[in-house]
Order: C-alpha cells, then structure tokens, then sequence
C-alpha cells in the first residue's frame, strides 16, 4: 500500500500533449458556462428542484473522467452535470433534463440529481447521500465476475464518508478486489459542515484501512487528476482490486441555490479562486506556448455557442405528456 | 395570537421548550452553522451554543441511534433528519431500537425523543426526494406520528412531543413551512396527541386529510360549496398513531359519506387504514364505499406537469364526491 | 411430482435456475459455508464454487447495493437478507436504488434482481425478529412483492422471479420452510406473477391469506365446515405487488362476506389496502363490513402464550365469520 | 495514537489481587456452567428462540466488566448473558427471562437477545447486528453533556465490524470525544463467515484510522482484558474521548444452538479449549498459591448450586398473563 501526495505530473496517454490538454481545457470551460447558465435558467424558473453547481471542482470530473475508456463505468452523486459532460453526454441532453423535457437523458423524469446515460456508461446521478457507493461496487463484481476489462469509477463527497455505505463499500471492493475507482471530491464542506467536523482523520488514511491503495492529490489541478486517475486505472485493470483517489476541491457557489454560505468566509472563496483550474491550466498552456491568447477566446465562444444552443434545445424541446405517467415503472418480460 | 409562518412557530416551540427544561437539545445535519435547510432552528446555536444544537456529520444510523442512547441517558434529543427520504438509511434505528426499547425491556426503559423531518412531494425534486411516509411510521406500534397541516398545531403538537415519554415522529410537509396562521403566545400551549380537528362543519361528505392534503380537502369544501352547492365537513387528523378514529366515525355517520385526502401512494397508503376502520365502524351508515384521492402509484417524476398529475388535487377531491352522490 | 419441503422447492428453484441462465448468482450472509441460516442454499457453494454462491460480510446495505450494481452490469443476483428485520438497515437500497433505477433514467436501466429474506414470527425471537413486512414494501411502485404459502407456489414463483427484469422481494414465512407439498420436475414450471389462487371453493364467506397465514385460513375454512357447516371459499393472494384484486372480487361477489388473515400488525398493515379495495369494488355484494383478523399491534413478546395471542389464529376467522352472519 | 499488544499486565486495582482473581475465576466458572444449563434447558424446550452460548468467551466479559464502575453503563449484542452475568445481574432473573417468565429481567418479554436492567446500567442485549453502537455513542453523550462521571462500554462483534453502524459510531464517537470504550470481542467469526472474508484489515487498525486508541489483548486472558479495560476507562474519564480494545477470543459452541458447524473443524476447536481462560486463570492461582484445588472443587460447587437454583427459580415463576400483552409499549406520561 503506497500514500503518495501528487500535485502535477507528465501526461501518459499517446494522445498529443498539447491537444489532450486543450480537450481539458475546452472541457472545463464547457461545464463553467453550462453550469453559470443552468444558474440563471434555475433564477428565471426553467429548472427546478433542487440544484447543486459544480462551478470550481471542473478539474475533478475532467481530469478524471478523461483517463476513462468507452467500457469504463461511471456512478456519481447529485452534483453530476459536470461528470455528464466530462463523459460526453450532450450538453442539449442535460439541459433538457434540467428543463425537465422529452429531450432530456432521463425524458424529464430525473432532473437535476438523476441524470442517466446508458449509452455513456453513465450510471447516474445519485441523490441519497452515499447510497450509490454499494452500487458501484456491484458494477465492478460483474464486470469482474463476467471477465470484461472495464473498471467503474465512483464520485462521491467528503460529506459523504461519514454515511455508513462508505465503509461497507470501501471494505466489499478491498475484500472482492474489485475493480473500482473510489474517487473522492474533497471540497472541504457537506452542504454546511466544515470536514473536521465530518470526519476524524485524513479521508485517504481511512481508505488505507482498508488496505486500498491511497492517493491524495490537487483536484484543482487537472493534468494531475487525469495522471494518477490513469495511474488507478491501470491498478484497477490488473485485478489488484479498488483504487482510492482525494481530489482536493472547493465549490465556489453554494451547496445548491438555496444556500445563504452563512458557515464560510466570502474570502476563503476568494483564496481558492486564485488557484482556478480553468485560469491555471490556461497560464499554462500560454506559457507553454500550446495555444494563444486568441485561441482561448475562441474557446470561449465556442463553449457559449454551445451552451446557448443546448438551452434553445431545451426550451424547444416537449413537455412530457400526461398519458407517460406511468411509462418506465417497470420494465415488460420478455416472457410478459 | 400572532400571526406566522409554520417555519418559525415550529422554531418557537424548539427554543421555548429548549428555555424551559434543559434537557432538551437539538441534533442534526445542517441545523447550526448553515441555519436549518429549511431555516427552522436559525439563530438556536448562536443563542444556544453548539453543544446544545449540534451540526452532525452525515450519519443518519448514527445520529438517530445517538439521539436514542442520549434519551436513555437522561436528555431529551430532538433529532432533525433533513428529510423523510433519508430516513430509510437510519430507519433501524427507529423500528428495532426507538420503538421497541420499552416493551422488550419490559418497560424498565423508555425513549423520550423526537424525530423531526420535512416530507412530501411538490417541488421537483424527483423520486428519491419526494416521500410521503406518514402511513408507513403509522404502522410500528411503539412510535407516536405527529404530522400538522397549520402553524398553531405545529407549535402546540411539537411542544407536545417534547413533553411525551416515548418516541415521537414529527412530520412537516416541506410545501407548509411558508405558509402563515395565528399562533397562541403561551408557552404552554399544547395540543394532546389523538384528537383530530374538524375544520369545517358539514353534512353531506366527510373529507379527511392529513398534513398537506388538508389543504386540498379544504379548497376542495370550498370548491362544493360554490360550485356544488354541497356542505362539506373537513378533518385534520393530526396525528396518525394514535388515531383519532372517533371524530371520524362521528363525522360520517351524520353525513354518510367519506374521501379521504392523501400525498402518499394510494396502493397499501394510510388511507387503506382509514377507509377500512370507516367501514368497520360505520358500515350501516355508509351511502357509498369510502373513497380514496391519493398520490398515483409512480416514483415521483421530476417533470412539473407529471408531479402535479402524480399529486391529488382539490379537483380530485370534488370529482370523488361527485361520484359518490 | 415429488413431494418435498418448501426449503427444498426452493433449493431445487435456485439450482436449475444457476443451470440455466450462467447470469444467475447468489450473494447473501452465510448462504455458503455455513449452509444458509434455513439451509436453503445448502450445497449450492460446492456445486458452483464460492463466486457464483458468494457469502458476504454481514453489511445489508453494501450487499443489496452490489446486487443491484450487479444487476446493472448483465448479472442476475439473487440477494439472501437472512431475516427480514435485517432489511431495515438496507432498505435505502431497496427503496430509493432498486424501485426507482428504471423510472428515474427515463426506462435507460432497469435492475433485475431477486431479494429473498425470511420472515414471520411464532418462533419466539422477540421483537426484533418476527417482523412482517409484506405490505410495507409492496407499498413501493417499482417493486414486486412475492410470498408463498407451500412448496410448489415456492418452487414455481421463485423460478418466475428471476425471469422478470424488475426487482423482486420474495418473501419466505420462516415457519413455512418444513412444510411439505406435491412439487411438479418440469424446469420451466412457472407460475405467473398478480394471479390469487383458490385453495378452496365456498359459497358463505371469501377468506383470504398471503404467506403464512394461508394456512390459519385454510385450518379456519376446515373448522367453519365441521363446526358450523359453512363454505368458506379460500384465496391466496401469492403476489401482493402485482395484486389479483379481480379474483378477490369475484368470489366476495359471489359469497357477499370476506375475512382477511394476515400476521402484520393491523394497523396499517396489507390487510387495510385489500379491506379497501374490497368495499370500493363491491360495495353493494358486501353483508358485512370486511373483517380483518390480523397481528395484534404490539411488538412482538418472547414468551410463547404472549406471542401466540399476539398472532392471528384460525379460532379468530372463525370467530370473525360468525360475527359477521 | 498508540498501539500495543498486551497479553497480560499486573492488577492496578486496589482490591487484593488474590480477592480480585479468585472473582474472576467464580465468575467465568458461573458463566459457563450457566451456558452449558442453559443449552440443556434449549434442548428440553424451555428455552427457546434463537440463543447464543458465550462458552469459551468468559475472560472478557469477565475481565472488562470487572473494571467497570456502577455508574458506568453497558451496551452489549445477542450473545449476552456473560455480560449480564458479569455485571452483577442474578442469574435467577436472567434464566427467568430466558424461561419467558414475569421474574425475568424484561418479564419474559425479552428473550436470550434482549436481556436489560435498568438497575444494572444493562442497556441490552441488541439482536441486530451493529444496531446498538450508535446508541452506545449516544449514552456516552449524555453522560458528557450533563458532566457525569460515567463511562459506556459497547461490546460487540467481529462479524458486526462490517455494518455500517460500525463507522458511524467509531466516527462519531471520536469528533465527539464521547467517553466510550469499544470493546470488541473478536471469536474469528460471524456465524459461518471467517474473519479474513468479513473485514479487509485487521479490525484495532480500522479502528485507528478515527484517531481512537486501540489496543489489541488475548481475550482468553482474564487479567490482560481487565488490566487494558482499566486503561481503557481511565483514558475515557479523562475526556480524552473513546477507547477501542480487540479481545482475540474464541466461542467453542456453534453460533447458536441451530449451528451445524459445517465451517470450521473440530480440531480448531481443541487447539483453542487449550488456552482455554477458566483452566488458564486456575493454573495460575494454583501456582501462585492463591488456591488450593479443594479451593477450587468448592467454586465449582457453588457455582453448580446458583445455577440449579436458577433454573428453579426461572421454572416456578409465572407466565406473564394474556391481559398484560400490551403493557409497556408506551410509557405513560406524567400529564397523560
Ligand atoms: C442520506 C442523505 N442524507 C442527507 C442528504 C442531504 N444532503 C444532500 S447533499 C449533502 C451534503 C453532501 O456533501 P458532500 O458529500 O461533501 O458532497 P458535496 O455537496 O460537497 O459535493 C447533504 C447533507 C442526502 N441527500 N442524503
Ligand atoms: C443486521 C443483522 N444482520 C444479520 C444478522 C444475523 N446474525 C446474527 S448474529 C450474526 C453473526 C455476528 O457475528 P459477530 O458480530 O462476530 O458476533 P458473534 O456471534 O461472533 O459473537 C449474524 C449474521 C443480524 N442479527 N442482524
Ligand atoms: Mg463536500
Ligand atoms: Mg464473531
């Protein structure tokens, strides 16, 4: 068992540097803008419910999801846009969802916590705080049990350790070896709760407990994210059993829109704003000369084009009609 | 009397009950530093202190069982589950432990708690987030469930549920706490558990509800009396166990009619219960078959004309007795 | 046809299941090694090796959980909760994971898997462990709830339930595992979901039972005949979830009384849905109100005349059916 | 944090050591034979339901209880008449519970897995696995948030390691510096399921993860379990929050008396009756004269006339009358 403090590391994939890290890039301005407009839409009531921006944590999803493969399997909590578009789904999907239309990943029946993907690997959105974590251990037992080479990454929040689940799904996948990526979005708070107060040691010294490989690292920090994600991956593909990673976030908006932050100091958001993932990954890129001034705004405008066009696709998109209330409750027998 | 929302009657009675025996105090997810998700205990940990309004880690096996090892230990916990929708991952602690500590010990203990949540469908929050459970507590004897459609039973049951021996689950439709009524200033208004209230007096049907559905069962009287020219009589039960059964069955044996007003699903809800207590009591007097407007048997969607559709209605309720004359 | 123990119906169920579709597992606490608390899985491990009848650490929650993730992934788990009143603690998953998977994706997902649990009292556990939960989960949409009353319903509807792409609780009366029936050998003997059986044609009065309390009603019918040369007629409703209200109707048409048996507590238990069902759909044929003999509402004593008085037994039906002439 | 293995250690307590050893070996001797009575009763059906024998297991009951205060509080699972014997609970009173009758400890409400005395600071007797340690967390609360000098001791098992309870309670138990001792009495198994398929690490290491000292002691050691208990209630008194210890034991019965002990072999079973804790603690006090074997044949003696008392007492008491079926749901409140 191996604890290692990773910050930034050279990229393994065979893709092109500069290319791979424009994909980041593009992709955690896509997820800001999506998210900054869900925002507004939720203001002017077309999505309701509750709603839980990712605004801040982009590097987390895209990091990470970025070193998963088509087989791979992903199972998330409540606050999933960001994770739905990091694994490809169509931003005019969600948006639907949100929006609660025909169009939408789930026809409008899921919204914002529930989004589903099938075609994706995408396992949802889970709303119960923990409750999916059993999930994915199941997920990872029958690829392994069935002798397919796919791995089932599981997102989850610190504010979630402290659920029961945790621990019988941490102990299941050590003492199965299944093949499952525990990835932990530390973002410091479970809706108002600081982690000291959550939980009684370092999240990732709890996972060694269960002697999971553990690995803490800067989730702000995309190109490490993706790393040591690849790094699970291929720990998780050799039959070693589970793979623990603790990103290390912060969420810049509230817990969902219904939060006044009375429990954090507005300048504790500004401090974790000077270590933006977006702004970060962008100094980079610039200093590296992998891509200019220019090009970023092009980005920039090719995201907003985007997210404009996702929600026109909502808008446009139908009402579920009464007479599908009751369509999907069960699936029919083949047999009847 | 002054007139306020449910949100801060329930927040009165937390901190008058809070002054007056300090045993009580308050756990729960949420409840201090970020000032109750649904704003109900604002401003008690400043007044109170964290000890006495404790933030809890997301634990709801651990902070329910905490809360009924500290009744045992002499205090008097109320326990705050954010919603109903996660009791189900500390609802063990409830049936096999909080309900049955004092009958298995041969009553040599009791379990003085009270468990708070906010219930109920409406808002879009889709299938995980959107039970209705008042039926299902009903049915472990043991527990006392408490679910008020007002501000002033809010205040007078919750302060009530401090001052019982045994469990209680207080149940808050989440749709009411922005809704306002006239509160009494005494600090010892109570209201006894088991009595139902007739809100309105009739003589042509009976239409019972129950925490949020009262308000459909009240526009739905208001509905047949301007548009039906018929006399509805309106029941708030108030509380679920124990049952007021009585006002019931003397409501419907004068007006030989009964609907019965539910959020939860029809299939196995707490109207099956009640319709059949109606007809083993009242039978002879019975004009039609008690009938049920209930929530439809689907996991609640997210879609807002799918909720509406999935939620009864005061058109329902007018449609029941209509089909019933 | 052979006739043998519903232990072995069920054993003898799982096992050509596993023959036939490789997708078919079992997971559950001490199903292999130990030989499965009521030995139905006894000798699955060794026929199939210690992946395919998996034993599991006591975690409910992670085990339902992993056997719907399980689901998810192309398998067919079978989940053993040793008793049912250790589904308390993994209920969320049952709840809010397996019945709404397929609802919440829009229909994407849907989660076959096979929950087993024993349940019942009359075995003097005491309250922790004699619950019935029948009706409290065939409450939830996005379940199907299944229990039989005899080996070879046991045998057929087990065989049914892992051929159904929906989540299904099948629950097992733990008194019933020794009781012996004709079983039919065909491997495809199937018996359909939502369909009551008659046990027993009567013209007097419908009595109706579902798991183990089919057999007080049936002994009840037997006493009604020789002591009070009454026809009873006899249903078991099998399924609760989907439920054969049709052939329930029929014969309370036909016989114009009816008597529910059932061990859950009466307040709020199955008992009060059909009770309800009943009087709306057959009002008029009714001569009485629809009685119900059930569990007294307490929870379960240890001491074995306390625990006998506290469940349903066939003097009740029939003191219930001469109340009711 | 510290770990340490202790097997044996001097008595720290005021009592003479021969006083103290000679209750110890009264106890376990009374703890035994009351099981093994306990088991004939089982097969000649006055005693019935599930019942779990504690034969083999005496030293820690013995041991920690002994340490214990009267004001302290005990919480313990199914397998429970060795800590309800060891804390002082008539045997009579137990038997009559366990005989379904009005002088048991619960009016023969209870049964085997649900022994409670108020007296005694007994909590239970808990059948569902895990289900009390948050209660024991919520005892050890209430003692601190009213200043009371007592201490809760939760004693559970290896098996209940892997419920979620088990986290939530160690967890919570350690934010909140709750004056709670763990005791968890480690027999290798829950039911059939051997520890290594049960729980993915050595449990006193899980249970260091929360920060909370942990200890591990040979459980068949009477002397080492009371010593490490002491420690362990002197470092909750100070306020310095919970204590764990793992008492390394063995039942040499089956799990209950349904068990065909098909998981294990006999041999196992011999290899542990060797270091068995009644001939153990015997040989010791032979040796250092604290006994002679007449000494001994006379505990024996006693010990075998308590329990045939017990066993008539539990027989002559009355069955608890029909009328009172429903006595004790609900306690009755003072303003009605
Ligand atoms: C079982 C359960 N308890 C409580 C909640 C309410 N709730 C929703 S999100 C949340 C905070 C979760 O925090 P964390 O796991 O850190 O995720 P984050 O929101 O920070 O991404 C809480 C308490 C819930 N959904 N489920
Ligand atoms: C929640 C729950 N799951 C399963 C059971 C069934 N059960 C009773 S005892 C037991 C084994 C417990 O083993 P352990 O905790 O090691 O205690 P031991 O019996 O060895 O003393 C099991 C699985 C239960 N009572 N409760
Ligand atoms: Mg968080
Ligand atoms: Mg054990």
């Amino acid at each position: 068992m191996k604890t290692e403090t990773l910050t930034s590391a050279p990229a393994t994939s065979s893709e092109p540097k500069d290319e791979q890290f424009e994909r980041f890039l593009y992709q955690m301005l896509l997820i800001r803008r999506f998210e900054e407009r869900t925002g507004e839409m939720y203001t002017k009531g077309k999505v309701r419910g509750f709603l839980h921006l990712y605004i801040g944590e982009e590097a987390c999803a895209v990091g990470s999801i970025s070193a998963l493969r088509p087989q791979d399997k992903l199972i998330t909590h409540y606050r999933d846009h960001g994770h739905a578009i990091a694994r490809g789904i169509a931003p005019q999907r969600i948006m639907a969802e949100l929006f609660g239309r025909v169009d939408g990943t789930s026809k409008g029946r899921g919204g914002s916590m529930h989004i589903f993907d099938k075609q994706a690997n995408f396992y949802g959105g889970h709303a119960i705080v923990g409750g999916h974590m059993p999930v994915a251990v199941g997920l990872g037992l029958a690829a392994k049990m069935q002798g397919q080479d796919s791995v089932t990454m599981c997102v989850f929040g610190d504010g979630g350790v402290a659920e029961g689940e945790f621990h019988e799904s941490l102990n299941l996948s050590s003492l199965w070896k299944t093949p499952n990526i525990w990835f932990l979005e530390n973002n410091g708070y479970g809706m108002g709760l600081p982690l000291a107060k959550s939980v009684a040691n370092e999240i990732y010294r709890l996972a060694e407990a269960y002697r999971i490989p553990s690995v803490r690292v800067d989730g702000m920090d995309v190109v490490g994210v993706h790393e040591v994600t690849e790094k699970a991956l291929e720990h998780c593909r050799t039959g070693e059993g589970p793979y623990f990673i603790e990103a290390m976030t912060y969420r810049y908006r509230g817990h969902s829109m219904a939060d006044a932050e009375l429990y954090r100091q507005k300048s504790e958001v500004e401090e974790f704003r000077k270590r933006d993932p977006i702004e970060r990954l962008k100094a980079r890129m610039l200093q590296e000369d992998m891509i200019t001034d220019r090009d970023y705004d092009e980005l920039v405008a090719r995201v907003e084009e985007e997210v404009a066009q996702a929600i026109q696709f909502a808008d446009a998109s139908a009402q579920p009609g009464l007479d599908t209330l009751y369509d999907g409750i069960y699936k029919e027998n083949a047999n009847g | 009397m002054a007139e306020m929302r449910m949100r801060d009657a329930l927040h009165d009675a937390l901190r008058e009950e809070m002054l007056r025996d300090e045993r009580v105090f308050l756990m729960g997810e949420d409840i201090g530093g970020y000032g109750g998700s649904y704003a109900v205990t604002r401003g008690l940990q400043t007044e109170f202190g964290p000890e006495r309004v404790r933030d809890t880690p997301i634990a709801e096996s651990g902070i329910l069982g905490a809360g009924i090892g500290a009744a045992l230990g002499g205090l008097r916990p109320m326990v705050e589950i954010m919603t109903i929708n996660f009791s189900f991952v500390g609802i063990d602690q409830i049936i096999n432990n909080a309900s049955k500590f004092s009958y298995m010990s041969g009553g040599q203990f009791n379990v003085p708690i009270v468990i708070r949540m906010a219930s109920g469908g409406g808002s879009q929050l889709g299938a995980t987030h959107s039970h209705s459970l008042e039926g299902m507590y009903a049915h472990f004897p043991g527990l006392k469930v408490v679910c008020p459609s007002n501000a002033a039973d809010a205040k007078g049951l919750l302060k009530r549920a401090f001052r019982d021996e045994n469990p209680v689950i207080f149940i808050e439709h989440a749709a009411l706490y922005g809704t306002k009524g006239e509160v009494p200033d005494d600090p010892d208004f109570l209201i006894e558990f088991g009595k139902a209230s007739v809100l309105q007096e009739g003589t042509d049907v009976t239409v019972i509800g129950y925490s949020g559905s009262v308000h459909q069962a009240i526009r739905a009287a208001k509905l047949l009396e301007e548009q039906e020219e018929l006399s509805a009589e309106v029941i708030d039960l108030r509380t679920l166990r124990p049952l007021d059964i009585e006002t019931v069955v003397q409501s419907v044996k004068k007006t030989n009619r009964a609907v019965i007003v539910e959020d939860d699903w029809r299939f196995g809800g707490f109207g099956a219960e009640l319709s059949a207590q109606i007809m083993e009591r009242a039978f002879d007097w019975l004009d039609a078959p008690v009938a049920r407007v209930s929530g439809k048997d689907v996991p609640m969607p997210y879609n807002r004309n799918l909720e509406f559709a999935a939620l009864p209605s005061e058109e329902d309720v007018v449609e029941a007795v209509l089909a019933m004359l």
